[in-house]
């Protein structure tokens, strides 16, 4: 019973996220909205899994995670360099 | 227990069409791609809800994280930071084809069977066959990869053959600017 | 304890704990998997040094990591608050802290568990400082006075030690 | 035994649903990008936390705890990564944060 209400708090959470990813304002708050976002979906399928009581769901919720971090990575790489393709500062790039 | 499977159904749907529809109304392309991000999510959420784990799978991967890096990386070669000017010449038009379309595929769901009915003619056919030999005969434990991979193994041949294509086409259009990147 | 780090070593251990199914079959494409992903991050020039954080292994981080959880608590609770509390009680600052004498990785973790405990946040990491961000002043006081660095740089002292 | 395990169980799942509530409400009401990463912070970390714990406790000792356990490694790995990244990035992008010099 308490997995169901930690359910439904989590869903509710995700309302106030999306409302955030859709009035912004600034570019970043919808990058952060988007994370926590997946976070929180991380966590429902967690907790759906031990509600029907088939947890064995649990490895798309740790794909999600992981997708959710490179995803994110990805977008902030953009936003700071204008394409995916820049090298940032690596030890390889001194010894040559 | 079923009363808050169909919750979490009916609210992570409403999720998801309140952001189809924010992204429709969208004119930035940063936006809509951040927003489809959520969608893919919300998407792939709905499909463990409906029991689709291997959709689900596929979803997380490619919706969340390979699409969104191939918009970006389409974006940042063409560079479009400009919004998108919208044409709305006969809203009427639209708004008359979309609610037939709707009304069609309404009537057409009024004919299909029950939601997860045993008896319905899909579940009928090869479906128990695969089900009850599937573990024995090819020794995998998920009956819709033994599905895929081996009794259905030419036509998903095809299907990652034209994936495969459209991978080289998007590596030949992406790859080709780096390499200049490189030589400058 | 080492070993279990070497990048395949690890790869193999973490498909065994996720998948759960030990056929001959499953068990072969398991670890031709391994490989595969090896050899990519081979041709990604991924760092095989990056891959050991030798000294997470220590054991001297399992104290360092209750400690952090308590902080976390205690600082998600007065986050909590100030979400709660009506009004505007932010009052956002930005500071900068010492973080000289430490390994780089010690920096990453001192950066990252500053910003782990909610109400500070780390902006940059720039030589021998970093700059947080804080939600209020007086969060920023237990940085200012250095324990979390102190146990930090423990951490590394004793894996040395133990070399 | 069981019953007090039940009971922290409970305990948990409530205190990790109220921090990822409140970390949301945290994200809407905070007046700017940097205040509202601390906010977020809240679900990622102590809301995931206290809520996988439970599962942790619901679940027993099997392949399903280590999964569990794997999630919430990663996310206390990558949260922090993410948010930093993320104020860097909103700093380069030039949204400055709003600053009190006042004391107090």
């Amino acid at each position: 019973m308490m997995l169901s209400a930690a359910l439904i708090a989590i869903l509710v959470g995700m309302a106030l996220l999306l409302i955030r990813a859709f009035v912004g304002p600034t570019i970043y708050d919808r990058i952060l909205a988007v994370n926590n976002f997946g976070t929180k979906t991380v966590l429902v399928l967690a907790l759906y899994g031990f509600v029907t009581e088939r947890p064995d769901f649990l490895d798309i919720a740790i794909v999600y995670a992981l997708c959710n971090f490179i995803a994110t990575m990805a977008i902030l790489k953009y936003f700071e360099y204008g394409d995916l393709g820049h090298v940032g500062k690596q030890p390889e790039d001194e010894k040559l | 227990m079923i009363a808050i499977e169909f919750l979490v159904n009916f609210t992570l749907l409403g999720f998801l069409l309140a952001t189809a529809l924010v992204i429709s109304r969208t004119n930035r392309l940063f936006q809509s791609v951040m927003l489809f991000g959520i969608y893919s999510l919300l998407t792939a959420a709905l499909f463990v809800v409906l029991d689709a784990v291997d959709v689900a799978f596929t979803e997380a991967a490619v919706g969340t994280c390979i699409s969104t890096i191939l918009m970006l990386s389409a974006l940042s070669l063409t560079g479009s930071r400009r919004e998108v000017a919208m044409h709305r010449k006969s809203p009427a038009l639209a708004l008359g084809v979309s609610i037939a379309l709707g009304a069609a595929l309404a009537v057409g769901i009024m004919d299909m069977p029950e939601f997860a009915d045993p008896n319905a003619p899909a579940n009928l056919h090869v479906a128990p066959y695969y089900l009850t030999e599937s573990v024995s005969e090819i020794d995998i434990p998920n009956v819709v990869t033994s599905v895929l991979a081996s009794y259905r193994g030419y036509d998903t041949l095809g299907e990652v053959v034209v994936i495969f294509t459209a991978g080289i086409g998007v590596i030949a259009l992406l790859a080709g600017r780096t390499g200049k990147r490189d030589e400058d | 304890m080492g070993f279990i780090f070497s990048p395949i070593v690890f790869l193999i251990l973490f498909w065994l704990a996720l998948s759960g199914h030990y056929t001959t079959l499953l068990l072969i494409l398991g670890a031709a998997s391994c490989f595969w992903v090896l050899m990519i991050s081979r041709r990604m020039g991924i760092n095989a040094h990056e891959g050991k954080p030798i000294h997470l292994v220590s054991w001297r981080i399992v104290p360092y990591w209750i400690w952090l959880i308590k902080e976390i608590l205690l600082s998600t609770w007065a986050v909590s608050r100030m979400i709660l509390s009506p009004g505007s009680s932010v009052r956002p600052q930005l500071a900068k802290i010492p973080a000289n004498n430490m390994s780089d990785l010690s920096k990453v973790t001192y950066a990252n568990s500053i910003t782990l405990t909610p109400g500070t946040l780390t902006i940059e990491a720039d030589g021998d400082e970093l700059e947080i961000h804080t939600l209020r002043a007086d969060m920023l006081e237990p940085l200012k006075r250095g324990e979390m660095a102190d146990r930090v740089r423990k951490i590394e002292r004793g894996h040395n030690r133990e070399q | 035994m069981d019953g007090i395990l039940s009971i922290i169980r409970d305990l948990l799942l409530i205190a990790g649903a109220l921090a990822v509530l409140i970390g949301a409400l945290g994200v809407i009401r905070f007046p700017e990008v940097f205040s509202r990463i601390h906010a977020a912070g809240i679900t990622d970390t102590a809301g995931a936390g206290l809520i996988i714990l439970a599962l942790l406790i619901e679940s027993g000792f099997s392949l399903i705890s280590l999964k569990l356990l794997v999630i919430v490694l990663f996310l206390f790995f990558t949260s922090p990564t993410s948010s930093h990244a993320l104020a860097k990035a909103a700093i380069h992008g030039r949204v400055l944060p709003l600053t009190h010099q006042d004391k107090g």
